[in-house]
């Protein structure tokens, strides 16, 4: 057998085509790399993303933060480009803030949701490269977690959602781990290990990861150990 | 890369209870233009298949070339054996993947059916060489169209009426929502008797509802 | 098959108007597709502007909807302002004024017809760049191309209104035997001195054109016996 | 024929003193050996038949064909080497879908006749070639009726019916028994059958299989073997005739 | 109409094989697709090789079976020459060159290779489309693959192939408990990946020869 | 940019102020992230005395599952309600915005909203920003003048139809329809005369059998089926009216993570009731 084509000059078109396009395409998402995901339990949830901040594949941080508190019950977690990931938690933080003056009072995480959303698609033709990742625990103390799409298309979920480079792997990972009402012990345990199998088959985000437990009377933070490759 | 000219639409297939049909219009469209009517897209190929083709006529034609030396070498061996769907549909397959390796594809989607020593056979090759076999097939359009319908309605035992009937729903999907489409069908049957090809006919199609007539009454500036 | 149901909403339609002794007849197909889908298979492409004047549209369905929305107002306005009727010139140099001036975001090619006191029945063809153009009778759309020689072969002055509603009838199902883009029923207006009347003609009540077949309920009822086993 | 070539019967591109090119005539004794084959035209279309000789009785039924269909429309029987037929039998095959891929229309038989007759004619003119030992005899039906050939290395010729190998001489003068003009098929098969059946010597000979085909009306104008039912009728028929003759 | 043609398609699907201590089990879904519609809903992407070698691709329909085909012929030839079955590893081997050899113009199929070894110990080998291939004890592969591979490494955890001496890379789980797990992840791939689903044909293969099980999944 | 004001909520409309530098990294070969698409089968047929609406509840991205169980159908008003597909913000967003300009209307002239209105004010916006705004929409409604359902092309072309289907998932429902939608449907008077209910049950099943459809044979639709039944003032909102795709196997034993499984490099508990903080830190709790 041997490689014929009828065509040479189509052979060599289409052979430089494969080569030019499979070498992945960079994606603005790639560019730091990330991976956030939220859970849902007994009357608690769960918040937790890496560590890892990295230029393409060069690390260049390995404590890096992308869950940000909006309040003590409410977190989001923004995946994607870190510079827009900070801008759009201070302009987050900033709208928080002028509720607060302005109601006296902590938004609820639904209406905290709509917000982003909204911030979001503002930007509609030009948006922020950023998909966030909220949790929170409502006025009864019921969990809510939400994810976006980079311009505010609002996904709610009863049990997890995921947001970063590794959201394949970590809908894979808690679609099989997940199980409703986990106590905070348990719903500990299932996410980092979720998060963890995850970020093992990304190679843009890792280093640990960071997971913070809410329930209505106390708020947990733990740092994880991980691969550091 | 070329170019198809003279084209037609879907190709549908289904087993029954006593073998295949294969239902096509008998447009030949020239880009937007129906220029032709009276395009035969079923052929019977050897004793024991039927062929229908949607895509390039021009390509067709030379595939039903290929395939009449294939059954003509076959039949000169003059040894009571003759080549059956199975065998036809794996030819084919040979033939549309070698041709999309030369980057110079035959470009039709091919149905296949048949039916030899009692079994019956329904396959489908694409313009690269994807194949498969199915109780049902349906190219181009039909794939949209004609399979949903299938998938809902279809049955191992359908006698003969209800299969003709069943195509006939489905063509008349295709006949409605595909613009290439014509009002010109045949319809093709192989059972281990052999090959019987309907003569052209026209089906009947439903305009009389009332919301037809006049879509935005009650509604003005609405369209 | 390319589907392409992103393709934008548009209408491959053959339309025509003619004038007849006494008013004009205005006729349309009623198919309109997206890429090879047909979208809608009963739309309605003659549009009333005002009660003495109608719009046949042909190109972008949004562009000629909303340029008839236009001008439907503008005349609506206008014939306030009069405390008469709209002429048909007025209606038709009011499309031309949206056409031209827009010319180059809009794919809209239009057929105005309608009857005033002083005129009569008139046609105003207004094609893609908003040339206009006062014509005894006028095709347009893609079906057009198929029909130049059979009008220009039976159009005649002083048409009574039977024949020519028949002649448009003719000419519509002519265009759709032949073009893709046209299909479907046959639509016609006709408006004289008496006011509008509207006739619907249903896609299977047709003439039959060359090597096209009466239509049946189905094979069966063609088959003897032998067919089926 | 001289079995004296005295030198000049070496190669197919020597002539002898006396204008006789001995390879060719060798090549049509590789022929008369053989068992005989008779090819008939009939009012409605051609029949072949073969008398095959088993070479061995472990030889499957059926196996070792001298008539090999060449189109839908013609078949060929082969005398000579077996082998060498085949090579005639792939050629004419190839020359028929050629034509017809070409032309668009199944080859007239005249012009496969003719193609299969260069080819053979073609290997007589190349001192490195050697002539094929077979005769063949082509039978086809086209638009301008039944036809049928005969092609040996010496030549091709037309034929109303025609016989090669080891019986020709008798079979011929059979054949010219017949009314070609007033038979039919159905017919000829038979008097094919008794024909063959009557010049075989069951003494001297080995035994044979008689394989017979046609292209007729009643096939559809196809080249085909004769159905098995009116084969075994054939038979039956030439054994009762060959013991008709017996008892006389 | 008239639109550029691609010589490539993608029909979808996932492919997943374990290997056991005794045991190999190879699974993939019968689903195949193109674009957002599905072609057929029961089409076996498992093709076995040699008596003891199995193969499970997903990717382009008619390349992987141009592929099979392929490596069927070179099996039959390897059969007369050596009278005997190839083992897997060998067959590995075999389709790791087979692959490279269209290096230019590849087959774009994803294959994992499951079967036992000479020692009748599972072996798992996992490809790229260009033939590049590695022994694992578990690998994933298709349109679910990122999905279901995280689970397997939460599950199966693998050694790191660094280690000195080098240790087993089958998993320890009994049979059963494997075939349990590919059902599970391939129920959750069902559940996210799009062109995963109808149903997914298992394969198991021992000492005792080839089984076969199906499992129906979501048909949406 | 100094302005404090510059960050006090809009008025409204888009900002487009990262254009610029997206189209940069866009120039400079880098890809901006695909969005949520809703693949989506949405349809919608009239009945003789209303309309039914029906949507899948699948959102992708990509070829992930975004969402499984998404709405899709959306509130226009109390007599109105929309189906959308395409971009998911851009249908969440539009409907939104045309929901309380109807609001708005209705505060102002004190009457139901119609639903020519809901269809202006799509149109137009969706002409706007000529087809970049991708939502492709089923309105449906019922309002002084009867039933009416219409669908909007994110182009802003608009049709109105006695049975309509839209999204990826439109072909297959639209087989389903064209095969059994019949006129008895909506106006087999001597039956409805005496019985509403099985009308309305009838619209129903053909709705759920066109989304079944999309569901099942299109990808880009999954999970449950959501109807919606307008009528004369009454609305019915049948979220997951059916459930046809229950997950199929579940590991008998399931995943149990043992605690202290996960190598826990530090932990701060913060006390939530009380204003006072505990801090413990542990070393590799294991």
């Amino acid at each position: 057998m041997s490689i014929t084509f009828s065509n040479n000059i189509e052979a060599l078109i289409f052979i430089s085509l494969f080569l030019t396009i499979v070498p992945w395409a960079e994606k603005i998402f790639e560019y730091n790399g990330s991976a956030i995901v939220a859970m849902v339990g007994k009357n608690c949830f769960a918040i937790a993303s890496d560590r890892r901040l990295g230029v393409q594949l060069q690390t260049v941080a390995t404590d890096f933060q992308r869950i940000y508190k909006i309040h003590d019950k409410l977190y989001i977690g923004l995946a994607g480009l870190a510079t827009d990931a900070q801008t759009l938690h201070q302009r987050l933080v900033f709208r928080h803030n002028l509720y607060q003056l302005r109601e006296e009072r902590n938004m609820k995480p639904e209406t905290f949701a709509s917000l982003v959303s909204a911030v979001l698609y503002e930007k509609r033709f030009g948006p922020y490269f950023c998909q966030p990742v909220i949790a929170g625990l409502g006025e009864k103390d019921e969990p809510f977690i939400c994810t976006m799409d980079s311009i505010g298309a609002k996904e709610l979920a009863k049990d997890f959602v995921v947001g970063g480079t590794a959201s394949e792997s970590l809908y894979g990972a808690c679609e099989s781990m997940y199980k409703p009402n986990m106590e905070p012990e348990e719903l500990f345990e299932t996410i980092s290990q979720a998060l963890l199998a995850s970020v093992d088959r990304d190679c843009l985000s890792g280093w640990g990861g960071h997971v913070i437990v809410v329930t209505p009377t106390e708020v947990t933070e733990r740092k994880l150990k991980g691969r550091m490759d | 890369m070329r170019y198809p000219y003279v084209t037609g639409t879907s190709v549908i297939g289904i087993k029954y209870k006593d073998g295949i049909l294969l239902a096509a219009d008998m447009g030949g469209s020239y880009g937007s233009t129906l220029r032709y009517k009276s395009v035969e897209r079923i052929k019977a190929i050897g004793k024991h298949s039927l062929l229908g083709a949607s895509g390039e006529i021009s390509d067709f034609q030379e595939i039903l070339r290929y395939l009449d030396e294939l059954i003509l070498y076959d039949n000169m061996w003059d040894d009571d054996n003759s080549l059956g769907p199975k065998e036809v549909h794996n030819y084919l397959n040979r033939i549309m993947y070698n041709r999309r390796n030369k980057f110079n594809p035959l470009w039709n989607t091919l149905v296949l059916g048949g039916v030899k020593n009692g079994k019956k056979y329904l396959g489908m090759v694409s313009m690269i060489g994807v194949h498969f076999e199915d109780d049902h097939v349906a190219t181009g359009f039909g794939n949209h169209l004609a399979r949903p319908i299938l998938r809902d309605e279809w049955r191992e035992d359908l006698s003969f009426e209800e299969a003709v009937k069943l195509l006939e729903k489905c063509m008349c999907v295709c006949l409605l929502r595909d613009r290439s489409s014509i009002n010109k069908f045949q319809i093709a049957k192989i059972t281990e008797e052999g090959v019987t090809i309907s003569q052209p006919y026209a089906l009947k199609t439903n305009w009389e509802l009332s919301a037809f007539k006049n879509p935005s009454k009650g509604a003005e500036g609405t369209w | 098959m390319d589907l392409n149901l992103d393709a934008p909403h548009s209408m491959g339609t053959t339309i025509i108007g003619v004038t007849y002794d006494g008013g004009v007849v205005l006729g349309a197909d009623s198919r309109t597709s997206t890429g090879m889908y047909v979208a809608n298979r009963a739309s309605d492409k003659i549009t009333q502007l005002t009660d003495n004047v109608y719009l046949c549209r042909s190109g972008s369905a949004a562009d000629t909807q909303i340029i008839s929305d236009y001008v439907r107002y503008f005349l609506d306005q206008h014939t306030i302002q009069l405390g008469q009727p709209a002429t048909v010139k007025v209606a038709a140099n009011l499309i031309r004024l949206l056409s031209y001036q827009n010319k180059n975001m809009l794919q809209a090619g239009m057929i105005v017809g309608g009857w005033d006191k002083y005129v009569g029945g008139q046609i105003y063809s207004v094609p893609l760049g908003g040339t206009i153009l006062q014509q005894p009778f006028s095709i347009g759309g893609s079906g057009s191309s198929y029909l130049y020689g059979f009008m220009d072969q039976s159009w005649k002055e002083g048409m009574s209104k039977d024949e020519a509603e028949k002649l448009v009838v003719k000419a519509v199902s002519l265009a759709i035997a032949r073009d893709g883009a046209s299909g479907g029923v046959v639509r016609t207006v006709t408006i004289n001195s008496e006011g509008v009347e509207r006739k619907f003609y249903p896609g299977d009540s047709l003439p039959l054109w060359h090597e096209e077949l009466a239509s049946v309920n189905s094979l069966l009822d063609l088959l003897p016996e032998p067919m089926s086993t | 024929m001289s079995s004296i070539g005295t030198g000049y019967d070496l190669s197919v591109t020597t002539f002898s003193p006396d204008g006789r090119v001995f390879q060719i005539e060798y090549a049509a004794k590789a022929v008369d050996n053989s068992g005989t084959v008779i090819g008939i035209k009939c009012k409605d279309g051609i029949v072949m038949g073969v008398e095959k000789l088993v070479a061995s009785k472990m030889m499957l039924a059926g196996s070792n064909r001298r008539i090999h269909s060449v189109h839908r429309h013609s078949g060929m029987a082969v005398a000579g080497l077996a082998a060498d037929g085949r090579q005639i039998v792939a050629r004419a095959k190839s020359e028929a879908t050629s034509y017809e891929r070409v032309y668009g229309e199944p080859i007239p038989v005249k012009e496969l006749a003719d193609r299969v007759a260069s080819y053979v004619h073609l290997c007589t003119l190349y001192w490195w070639l050697r002539p094929f030992g077979c005769g063949v005899i082509i039978g086809g039906y086209d638009r301008d009726g039944p036809q049928l050939y005969m092609v040996e290395p010496s030549g091709i010729f037309m034929y109303f019916g025609t016989a090669i190998g080891k019986g020709r001489q008798a079979a011929k003068t059979e054949i010219e028994k017949l009314k070609l003009s007033e038979l039919s098929c159905r017919e000829g098969v038979i008097e094919v059958a008794k024909i063959i059946y009557g010049l075989h010597d069951e003494a001297k000979d080995k035994a044979f299989e008689l394989e017979m085909s046609w292209v007729c009306e009643e096939s559809n104008r196809q080249h085909q073997k004769v159905p098995d039912d009116l084969l075994e009728a054939a038979k039956a028929a030439a054994k009762a005739a060959l013991e008709e003759m017996d008892a006389d | 109409m008239g639109s550029r043609w691609s010589p490539y398609d993608n029909n979808g699907g996932t492919c997943v094989a374990i290997a056991g201590s005794d045991y190999c089990v190879i699974a993939a879904d019968t689903r195949m697709s193109t674009g957002y519609s599905i072609l057929t809903r029961d089409y076996s992407k498992i093709c076995k090789l040699a008596d003891k070698a199995v193969m499970a691709s997903s990717g382009f329909q008619a390349d992987v079976r141009a592929l099979q085909k392929n490596l069927a012929a070179k099996h039959l030839a390897y059969q007369h020459q050596h009278n005997k079955q190839m083992s897997c590893p060998a067959m590995a081997h075999l389709l790791s060159n087979t692959l490279y050899y269209k290096r230019f113009f590849p087959y774009y199929s994803f294959n994992v290779l499951g079967g036992l070894d000479n020692e009748g110990k599972g072996c798992v080998f996992t490809y790229d489309a260009v033939g590049s291939y590695e022994r694992v004890g578990y690998s994933t592969q298709g349109s679910g693959s990122s999905l279901i591979m995280p689970v397997l490494d939460n599950q199966l955890k693998s050694p790191s192939p660094l280690l000195l001496p080098a240790k087993d890379a089958v998993t320890p789980l009994s049979e059963s408990d494997a075939v349990d797990l590919v059902k599970d992840v391939f129920a959750s791939a069902t559940e996210r990946d799009i062109y995963t689903g109808d149903a997914v044909e298992i394969v198991v293969i021992n000492a005792k020869g080839i089984r076969r099980e199906s499992i129906d999944l979501r048909k949406d | 940019m100094s302005k404090a004001t510059v960050e006090l909520p809009p008025k409204g409309g888009f900002n487009f102020d990262l254009c610029r530098r997206n189209d940069m990294l866009t120039k400079n070969g880098v890809h901006a992230p695909s969005f949520l698409k809703t693949g989506t089968t949405i349809v919608g047929l009239v009945f003789q005395d209303g309309v039914v609406l029906g949507a899948d509840t699948r959102a992708t991205e990509g070829p992930i599952v975004a969402d499984k169980n998404c709405e899709k159908i959306h509130y226009m008003a109390p007599n109105i309600y929309c189906c959308g597909a395409g971009t998911a913000a851009d249908t969440e967003n539009v409907t939104d915005m045309i929901s309380s300009q109807l609001l708005l209307h209705r505060y102002a002239t004190g009457r139901e909203s119609r639903v020519v209105t809901a269809l202006t004010l799509l149109k137009t916006h969706l002409f706007g920003y000529q087809g970049h705004v991708s939502a492709a929409l089923v309105l449906g409604g019922v309002d002084i003048t009867g039933p009416h359902l219409h669908t909007i092309y994110p182009h802003g072309s608009t049709d109105t139809l006695p049975f309509a289907t839209m999204g990826s998932g439109s072909l297959a429902a639209m087989a389903i329809f064209e095969s059994k939608y019949r006129e008895g449907l909506t106006f087999n008077l001597v039956y409805c005369a005496f019985v509403e209910i099985p009308q309305r049950d009838e619209g129903v099943k053909l709705v759920t059998e066109a989304i079944c459809s999309g569901i099942f044979n299109d990808l880009g639709s999954g999970s449950n089926v959501d109807v919606c039944v307008i009528t004369k003032g009454k609305v019915e909102y049948l979220r997951n009216h059916q459930k046809p795709n229950p997950r199929t196997y579940i590991s008998s034993k399931g995943f149990s993570f043992l605690k202290g499984q996960t190598e826990v490099l530090s932990t701060k508990v913060t006390l939530l009731e009380k204003p006072q903080q505990e801090e413990g830190v542990d070393k590799m709790e294991e």
